[in-house]
């Protein structure tokens, strides 16, 4: 299909709608995704084209995960929704000792997609905002995308179905409408491999998923201000974690600066800064850089909630510190 | 719209005019009030309860019209046609000895445990000075210390942290006359954590009452997807605990029923669920227009108004008068009024001045250690 | 030891003489045996399903002794005294047709599914050669591609799994003569996944079994720690599926009771739960004496030994002579030594040559990324 | 109480034992744990003792901890015993989303104390033997304590109970018997306070838990074969954590291995070689070394799980690695 104007949302439903006629195997499961297409509407007129293959589950996070890990043994390919990332959590064993731990334990793989609305938005709070990926990665056994692009949003859950493992599928909530692109298709890079989403020569930031866009704004205003060119990696998915792409791109410019939305200890800032110390120490420059989101739960309010997670004005400034370094 | 609702005009200012109209028009449906509890249909409690009824419809009716004025950021979930249950649950019981952790559709309960409309206005709009900071908002409120539990947004986990206020209560040797209590959509007893708390407090007899109020969706979801069994008041034998079904719609019935549960759990019977049947009368959200709700469903006995039918109930029975209510109508309006007059000149946070802790004790801290 | 169980020399070579003996003693507590469900109860059927237990029995008092002798590591949990309750649910169900998830006391459901002692036995003894290769152990256990699932610790979690492969059969057309069952016991009643579950299949009217072996423990808890209702049975109302009630100490009532839930559950009658009452025989694993039951449930009904009464049942209603017994026995007992035997030998998985990833797609795999 | 031979397990139990008599506010709420002691015997007695406040709960790990925050809402330290860690998978919900968030909410902290057996053993399987620290350092809200010798199990047990936040204390579950001491008194350092377990001048191994066991026997081995002294710091508490400890031993040693049980993607080992190289980059005079557990389930067989996580030998290597560099 090629859309105009077709926003990161659309391009869920509109892979979703593919995955569906393409191949019997798949099936969307998940609360209110019938009829009513979803909290989000990604799931929009699905059940009306495919009334057997599209399912409105009970509110039962654990169970529709342990229902899709069943399925997925008896050969389908499952795609289950939660409502908000936040609910996986009641879900969260069922993914990480039940799918995680299925292939390596028996042998038999779990082809099941989850669909983490995640991210977050303002007024949404502290249960509607998180950022998971980091869990879930942490974990042996599953795949964790963060599509940060129109294009990657289609192309990453279509190859994530086609996958033999679980597949974390976050998708960013502020980007479901706010990112328009004229087209679905895009350079269909395989999962486990980084883009440079902006070519610089002068710092490296490693981000994925909504901050890719906050890096690329810094970056032009950082290039504006004083004429840096700062190159953004988009991770793309952060497990497996194209350690590859971002240590090359250190390699160019010798200054590192991990970006991420989600909590502060651990998680995919911290990987990438251990991967590249660990890998590619000689290469730095400069300390390397990390900036996430602060260490509370995400606030409510708009005014806490900008300030909680990084912005452009916290990037540059993160940045302009490396610059100078 | 699609999803007109049938009694869309309630939220105006025209309340108990429109009940005497529609007192005529509905009056063959009515049942005739039994009076067999006399102790606990008495006159104030059923005054006190439509009070706080009226109260949450109208605080309900403001916020929707201020977050359709853009004034309240994220979502606003509103209780209508739940006020009888909600009501009847908070006037119950008793800030400060009694446990309540009320949900989303709660206004009506929240105001009649205590709640003022201030707390509820500052919550939504986000006021630094409100009980939450701005750091959450609208549902997501209490006062927990006062017993007045803040719920978490996933479904099902009040039930076990009411009944842990209970045990450390017994523990205490401090549980004499208490009563915990909450509530529970159909779709939310799905959850895994609602089993596991109400199994909890049964096994340990605490005096908890869950109130599931079957509002016929979840969401979207109508209950046919959410559960199989005839009614969910078929689940409390399988708890060991006492089950109740209630006409959610009306608020004598309610008061009898939810009442004469608080005052079981109260008096060591143990705990009590009761299962109210009713409608919601709005969208999941303001954001949902609810156009999947089947026409012969709003037009049913489960899609009476529980506000206007309050009023004729207490009409009826001489509890009150068409003037007393309008009288209440407008100070209750008047009050809301106040507190979101005040709620919104207050300062919102401010990030600068933020504590971004999320521990209590300063040495656990570990503050800023990104560089 | 404090904990010897009345039947402790069951698990001996002296089964059938035993029997014989205890006839005598027991004769006057036996129900007679009511044959109302001819269909179901075939001398053939009970001649199955008791060898099904018999091989338990043997197998698992095979693994005690190996536990015990250090050539176990890690925990040994029995069956011993749900093998009639465990063997009657595997001999309904046929491999490749139908799924199945047994759990930690079903070896004699193992066996009557099919699955041979060599897969127990390596997967005790970590052999390189079993079914999990020495990466998973003792009853984590299964062959997933056969519609046999290997269960994770997490009690309740297999219950919306077997619904999934049926739920993934009805979308493929393939549902028509399936049937989905799994164990789980009284404890595990209390888990929200085990509540999600039941209520998923419920709705989706899938053929799902789920027996309850209520066994009057979870580890050291009673019941009454963990349940307040009657029965575990009145769950079955509550979430809108049948329920049955059968005493797990009888061969013949077991395989009826739970050969007719089987075939209702084939014959599109949904969701069946079976509540079966027994006694743990064994302790929680081998490393407890289960010292904490009391000696009156240890004497009581409850503590009858499935095989003795099987045996008698069998015997007394002619379909099978003490001779007969025996000898499956023996062959049974040669079985497993066979298979013990094989997996002791059999090389153990090696560190070097392991292949440790956890996804199955090499392009997925990063490798040892530490440097 | 002074005891000679106590070991890990004993601590465990006497810290209880202490704090049941000392207040009034502490009770016990886990899975056999009453007559039964539970499944490691760690509230052997205790009930006996304590009838009213030692309570055996159902096999519900979501509404044991839902439980406990209501409790402590009430005033009460309520101390819940997870029968294995892996089980508290279930409770993860109430941990990081009711317990973790109130505080930051509503202003009233939630002092509950969470006990994990944690850590393999030979024959546990991938459902016995983890070990979920950054799981629960990742959200915020939480403090999330490894204690690694009989007399820190004793004190900062008694400290979590007395601390006004969640506390999720991670027990090593190898350590329970393997470890004597002959008292339980310490030196009785802080939640948060890092202590050098061995001093060393040529390198740091920064490890918590168990495997501060492995990498003192690492440094031995390196002491005898080499001369090499290798500083081990034991972290005590993964969150907080102690940078400053961490950062002033690589002052002195400029070489850096950092040590876990736990999976590799993010986690500890992540944490502290990301803050160690943002804060203290110019310190390293080697890049940072880093060793975890394998990425898949904790396999079963003693063979396997010998492999699966660091050994002396696998910790020597790192280390050679890194003296030699
Ligand atoms: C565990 C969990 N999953 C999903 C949600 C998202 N959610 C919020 S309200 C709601 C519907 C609740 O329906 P019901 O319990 O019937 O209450 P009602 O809204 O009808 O009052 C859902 C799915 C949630 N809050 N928690
Ligand atoms: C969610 C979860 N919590 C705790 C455990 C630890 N555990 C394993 S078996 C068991 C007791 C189970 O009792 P029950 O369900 O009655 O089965 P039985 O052992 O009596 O057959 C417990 C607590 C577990 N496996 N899963
Ligand atoms: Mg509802
Ligand atoms: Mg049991």
């Amino acid at each position: 299909m090629i859309a105009s104007d077709v926003t990161y949302i659309d391009a869920i439903r509109e892979a979703q709608a593919d995955l569906l006629r393409e191949d019997e195997r798949v099936f969307l499961y998940g609360q209110d995704i019938g009829k009513f297409g979803g909290a989000f509407k990604a799931t929009k007129g699905l059940q009306e084209a495919y009334p057997d293959r599209v399912i409105d589950s009970p509110i039962s996070e654990d169970a529709m995960v342990g229902m899709a890990i069943g399925a997925a043994i008896e050969g389908m390919r499952p795609i289950v929704e939660m409502q908000f990332a936040d609910f996986s959590s009641v879900a969260f064993n069922q993914l990480v000792n039940h799918a995680g731990t299925h292939y390596y334990r028996t042998g038999v793989p779990i082809p099941i997609t989850v669909r983490m609305p995640s991210g977050g938005t303002p007024g949404s709070g502290p249960f509607h905002s998180q950022s998971m990926e980091a869990i879930y990665a942490h974990y042996p056994g599953l795949v964790v995308v963060t599509p940060a692009t129109v294009s990657d949003a289609y192309s990453m859950l279509k190859q994530s179905v086609e996958l033999d493992d679980p597949v974390i599928f976050c998708e960013h909530k502020f980007l479901y409408r706010w990112l328009k692109s004229d087209s679905l298709e895009g350079d269909d890079l395989p999962i486990g491999k980084a883009r440079i989403a902006r070519h610089g020569k002068h710092a490296t930031v490693v981000a994925y998923s909504a901050m890719v866009h906050e890096a690329v704004r810094a970056a032009d205003i950082l290039k504006e201000e004083g004429g840096w060119d700062v190159e953004v990696v988009d991770l793309r998915s952060v497990k497996p974690l194209d350690t590859d792409t971002v240590i090359a791109s250190v390699a160019r410019t010798g200054r590192l600066l991990a970006l991420g939305e989600a909590f502060p200890w651990g998680g995919v800032t911290a990987e990438v800064i251990s991967r590249v110390c660990t890998e590619a120490f000689h290469l730095l420059d400069a300390p390397p850089q990390r900036l996430n989101a602060r260490d509370t739960p995400v606030p409510y309010h708009p005014n806490l909630w900008a300030a909680h997670r990084p912005t452009p004005e916290s990037i540059c400034a993160s940045l302009r510190h490396l610059l100078t370094y | 719209m699609n999803g007109v609702w049938q009694g869309e005009a309630k939220i105006n200012a025209e309340i108990p005019l429109l009940i005497s109209q529609r007192l005529i028009k509905h009056c063959s449906v009515l049942p005739s009030p039994t009076l067999t509890d006399a102790d606990l249909q008495t006159k104030d409690q059923l005054r006190t309860i439509y009070r706080a009824m009226l109260g949450g419809r109208l605080m309900e009716a403001k916020l929707s019209s201020l977050y359709k004025a853009g004034k309240i950021v994220g979502g606003v979930y509103l209780g209508t046609g739940q006020e009888a249950v909600s009501a009847s649950l908070g006037c119950s019981l008793t800030m400060g000895r009694d446990v309540y952790s009320p949900l989303i559709r709660d206004q009506a309960g929240r105001t009649g445990f205590g709640e003022p409309f201030l707390d509820c206005a500052r919550t939504y709009l986000g006021s630094a000075a409100g009980p939450m900071r701005g750091r959450d908002g609208n549902i997501h409120r209490g006062n927990p210390a006062e017993g007045y539990l803040a719920m978490i947004s996933h479904l099902g986990t009040s039930v076990s942290a009411v009944a842990g206020v209970l045990l450390a209560r017994r523990i205490k040797g401090e549980l004499e006359g208490c009563v915990g209590a909450t509530c529970i959509g159909d779709g939310g007893t799905s959850t895994g954590a609602f089993h596991e708390g109400l199994n909890l407090a049964a096994v340990e007899k605490l005096p908890l009452v869950v109130i599931i109020a079957d509002n016929q969706f979840a969401y979207s979801t109508p209950s046919d997807r959410q559960f199989a069994c005839r009614d969910l008041s078929a689940r409390a034998e399988g708890y060991g605990v006492k089950g109740h079904e209630v006409d959610g719609t009306s608020l004598e019935d309610c008061a009898r029923v939810i009442g004469g549960a608080v005052e079981a759990a109260r008096e060591g019977g143990g705990p009590q669920l009761v299962v109210a049947k009713l409608l919601r009368l709005s969208g999941h959200g303001e954001h949902d227009d609810g156009s999947y709700v089947p026409q012969e469903l709003r037009q049913s006995l489960l899609a009476r108004d529980c506000v206007e039918l309050g009023a004729e109930q207490l009409i009826a029975a001489g509890h009150a008068t068409r003037e007393e209510i309008t009288q209440w109508s407008s100070e209750l309006r008047d009050a809301v009024q106040e507190a979101v007059a005040i709620a919104t000149q207050e300062a919102a946070p401010d990030a600068r001045t933020e504590d971004w802790f999320a521990l209590s004790t300063p040495s656990m801290r570990e503050g800023d250690y990104e560089s």
